[in-house]
């Protein structure tokens, strides 16, 4: 077990993978110089110019590509920089990767792994901090992950890369200093089980990706306040835990989804709308949803801050709700 | 570059190829117009000149990607013929059992990875498809199949830099037949054309006669030659002409009267027809060839026509392994 | 008041428009010689070139350009084909057309109408046939539009390029051949009204797009076996008649929400969370969703008919609903 | 073209604007240092020559794009400065409202249409601004400015086909400094170049070097002129050097020791200086405007700095008119 970085344990994790599997190389822009984050720092020395491919800024083709390369069996890891830039690549993604096994009666499994590093981070404003997750929980063929600690970061990268599924891996850039423990045989992490992040009866809180310091903050002063929180981290999207999130909604009867994300629209929606289709609104006293409103996220940190969710957010949220 | 012998029998190859292009394709759209096949029908009258000279020169471990027009190059890159048919009928015997239909045609048995519904969308997949076999060590090449209208997107652009910058064994092939399903190419195409698009993206071109299946074979294998020689990506830019309609149910009306007569008499397989009987090939042997093309291909419209349809429970398989959804029908 | 189709209904309101503001036009493949579905039959005679631009296969600069001409004062019409090829033009229409407004602290308003023939039509397997909605409603600065009807489709779009927002309208192409009334001088429908297409108090149905004919024959089959659905067609998702919507929850007491789109992640999570967080678990009875299963959507017959949404599964989720 | 005397003060003006841009972006990596400018920064240090040699030819009623390194373009275009230093400052007075900061500058009252945080996101705005304003009866035309790592993007292609088919008036400017991020342009763009890629596009090509002001000027001056006379689209190729790394935090480490010295000698204000000297014109009289740009711009950065944060209230404003949400802060 060592202490690290988030953006350390996915490292260490696709280098694990790297060395396990010949079959396994990285594509993207600067990927070769180590990544934007340092993420494949050290790579290019260790495994080549043929499996760490600095591209140009061609993001349709780096994902079409990856997607090529997998079709004959290789098992890319398509690096997108920063996730607002997948934008450019939504034919190749939505239209091909996510198809190309079911439209071909499968004939092909594109095993893809496509890292997107997405949330906000420094006052990036608009087209630098969008959190865009539950749209592809709306598109099938694809896994959606959003880890937000470094052992579940590598964990899940690890379970990615060996996945035959095109993995949607959201790396929160906003938590890559975030320091924990990573052991070292880094061991895969099943999608769709939770993590439960702290046990409690008064209410359920479950959240994702950059959110979960906020709901753990959140948690513990509650906590001080003699509320009891139920909170967990889904860890992906797609599969999602919903077993675990109907438990613990049935033991508390309250549900608070918290996600960076625009609450309209958000993944917290089909939290909230499965919860009271699977358990009947009868066994739900109170469920809400708290993410950003809708509005793009502006660049001052006075209207950021005045947008995102937070800690202070969170409770209030979760104290109104227990007032319902 | 090949003896006399040797050079009739190729010749003959490609006969039999665009004749069986040609009774597929016609059988089809007498189908789709007997309601036998659903969802839309893209075929290649005219243009079968290309899609056999080219695929003459590949081998079997050789990978194409091909576009919503993609009939003519599954079969002359050997894809099942009944997997192929099925497939149009929507039949669970299909090489896509029956999910993708006309416009994703696809048999990776023989290196087709797939027709696409998205113009230009093969191209970012082969240039890939050849960087991962490279990786892998194979000597394949990829070919990439697109018209004209795909080289206003931006993925021919981002493809044919990326293939030059990787040096990677792709051979592009332009099939320029005029004209992007209601607008001639000419009115939205800026430039001096497909080949010089090319270069300027550091992938030598080379123009052909797309109805002159030899030309195109020859054209081909030079290219090829050079692929397999480790030279980097080529691109073939091939003329040629769609007879029919964008679509099955598209009669093309807008085109001048005397247009697509004009066009008749170019077409590929008259043309290699008219060499072959001065060559001094029995006009029985050329028409045997075409008289069996055509009793395969209504042999195979009546075997999917009896094929069994797709049991509905199947609509819920092949989407993905992690997270699949189950259901009844 | 004449009969005419849908895609008539579409055709006579940009074509009254066009007629009104000379700074309206439209842009797209083969729009000189129609439209792929003639719904611009006649307007390159009438408008000319520079009005009815037919442009290449280039869906990103189709997309792009409509902004920029938007940004110098004309009020472009961008067709978009089918809407599958929007995967095309994301960055241009989610990076930019979306933010701009806000990004620039209001120094232009994109008053553009993307139109996107959207769903499922004549088995044309996965590349052709999605139902994209709900992601556009997470996505701020941007209008939604998804009429049913000749009426709500010319009265929609006479308000789409009126607005000075982008209004993203979504043509639904199975039903362009669907009969109705429109009147002779188009009049704006305001967005985010609902259309009651049925008063009942047993249940509430809602509903949009090629659904609505689904839930307008099922209501009728519930009627005949004596339930009585209040059923609503939104006619927009952003903005939305919560109102409209939670009033009549209020009284039926139960929800079902039926659209074409994948149930997951779809616009009916939203409409259940929504309810269930202004009303209060406590009012609901029941609450449910009915969409097409998290599946591409396949080629054959057989296949597409055993996912996509009909009357028959309407009635039978109505029902199931109603014994709960 | 000009007479000594215009041309004498021709030049002046481009050192003024120079001077000013460099005052300007220093003063910003400055304040950015300090911590008083939030977010990522990109400036254009060594790059001047190019916004100030083209914008020189620009009417106040033409507009521009521009990408993710803008200051300079905006400066040269116009863009009022209080509004600019308190837009990457974050404050209430910039000309965004403190909404888009550095990457998202934008200054319409002088037909800035805005910097973009896409690689050749600007390409599609510019030649649609190009349609719309000759659907208004305007002459006016459109500067595209973007880097050399924007011609790998399918918007390239799709742009200039566009605009040379359409015959739009938009000049085309491709800032190539060599290197996109932290990868040097020529490792990941194959071919002859951008000027080759333009013409295989039907859009005319000059290269000209970016770091002499007064040739970027007279090269401008000439593409202008024919854009304004109705011959379509332009590219100007203006090769160039970025002395400072991608961002305000990078310090491009990864170049060779000598290399960014090297490049020092050739930079564009450096190079003015040293003709306007030999042209006769005082030191003193350089050292004024030298200097009084930096006096602007340090004035700019106290008021920018003095300047109120925007109140939270208008994070909810500017979204849009139907179905805004509204919030309490
Ligand atoms: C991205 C995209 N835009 C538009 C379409 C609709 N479409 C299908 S085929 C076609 C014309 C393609 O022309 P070309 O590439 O020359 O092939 P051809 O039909 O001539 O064989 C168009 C516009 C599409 N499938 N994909
Ligand atoms: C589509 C897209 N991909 C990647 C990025 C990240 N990025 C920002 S600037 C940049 C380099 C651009 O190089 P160039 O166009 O030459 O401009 P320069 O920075 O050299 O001025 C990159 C890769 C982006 N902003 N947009
Ligand atoms: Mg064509
Ligand atoms: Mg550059």
């Amino acid at each position: 077990m060592a202490e690290v970085t988030l953006v350390e344990a996915a490292r260490l994790a696709a280098l694990q993978e790297m060395r396990r599997d010949p079959r396994v190389w990285v594509l993207g822009e600067d990927v070769a110089r180590g990544g934007l984050f340092g993420q494949y720092r050290g790579f290019l020395e260790e495994f080549g110019p043929q499996r760490v491919v600095s591209t140009p800024i061609s993001e349709s083709t780096i994902m079409g590509a990856g997607l090529g390369a997998a079709l004959v069996g290789t098992r890319p890891i398509i690096e997108m920089r920063i996730f607002d830039f997948v934008m450019c690549a939504m034919d190749e993604l939505v239209n091909q990767i996510a198809k190309i096994r079911y439209m071909f009666g499968g004939q092909a499994k594109p095993a893809v792994v496509v890292r997107m590093p997405h949330g906000i981070w420094r006052n990036s404003a608009a087209q630098h901090s969008q959190t865009l997750e539950s749209w592809f929980t709306h598109i099938p063929g694809v896994v959606v992950a959003v880890p937000a600690t470094p052992a579940d970061t590598a964990g899940l990268l690890v379970s990615a890369i060996r996945s035959d599924d095109p993995v949607l891996f959201f790396d929160p850039k906003n938590l890559f200093p975030l320091k924990g423990e990573v052991a070292e045989a880094i061991a895969p992490i099943p999608f769709g089980t939770a993590r439960r992040m702290r046990e409690g009866t008064d209410l359920t809180i479950v959240t994702w990706s950059a959110a979960v310091p906020m709901v753990e903050e959140a948690a513990a002063t509650l906590a001080a306040r003699g509320v009891s929180a139920d909170a967990l981290d889904l860890r992906t999207l797609w599969p999602w835990d919903e077993d675990a999130v109907a438990a613990s909604v049935e033991r508390t009867r309250r549900l608070l989804v918290v996600h960076e994300a625009v609450t309209t629209g958000g993944f917290g929606a089909e939290v909230l709308a499965r919860v009271v289709e699977r358990l009947g609104p009868g066994a739900v006293q109170a469920a809400a949803r708290l993410g950003q409103p809708r509005v793009p996220v502006p660049f001052a940190p006075p209207l950021e801050d005045a947008l995102k969710p937070d800690a202070a957010k969170v409770v209030a949220a979760a104290e109104a709700l227990l007032r319902r | 570059m090949t003896s006399g012998g040797d050079n009739r029998a190729r010749l003959l190859a490609l006969y039999a190829t665009m004749c069986r292009i040609r009774a597929f394709e016609e059988t089809a759209l007498a189908a789709h117009r007997a309601g036998e096949i659903p969802g839309p029908l893209h075929v290649s009258v005219g243009q079968e000149g290309v899609a056999a000279g080219v695929c003459l020169n590949l081998r079997p471990d050789d990978r194409i990607t091909s576009n919503h027009r993609g009939h003519g190059h599954a079969l002359a890159k050997g894809a099942g013929l009944a997997g192929m048919m099925e497939e149009l009928f929507g039949r669970a015997g299909g090489h896509c059992r029956g999910k993708g239909g006309s416009m994703h045609i696809a048999d990776f048995s023989v290196g087709m990875l797939g027709a696409n519904g998205v113009v230009a969308g093969g191209i970012p997949i082969a240039v890939g498809a050849a960087q991962g076999l490279r990786l892998l060590g194979s000597t394949a090449i990829v070919c990439c199949f697109f018209g004209d209208g795909a080289i206003n997107r931006g993925p021919f652009l981002e493809g044919l830099n990326w293939a030059a910058l990787y040096r990677l064994p792709v051979l592009f092939v332009c099939e320029d037949n005029g004209v992007a399903a209601f607008t001639r190419a000419e009115s939205v195409t800026a430039g001096p054309g497909v080949a010089a698009r090319a270069e300027a993206l550091g992938v030598p071109a080379v123009s052909v006669d797309g109805n002159d299946a030899a030309a195109v074979d020859e054209a081909a294998a030079r290219l090829v030659a050079e692929l397999r020689g480790g030279a980097g990506p080529r691109l073939l830019h091939a003329t040629t002409y769609r007879l029919t309609g964008h679509t099955s149910t598209d009669p093309a009306a807008w085109r001048e009267a005397g247009e697509v007569e004009a066009a008749r008499a170019q077409e590929p397989i008259l043309r290699l027809r008219a060499r072959l009987l001065a060559e001094g090939v029995a006009a029985k042997a050329l028409d045997a060839v075409e008289g069996d093309a055509r009793a395969e291909m209504s042999q195979a419209r009546a075997d999917a026509l009896a094929a069994p349809w797709p049991d509905p429970a199947i609509a819920w398989e092949d989407v993905q392994d992690s997270g699949a959804v189950t259901g009844v029908a």
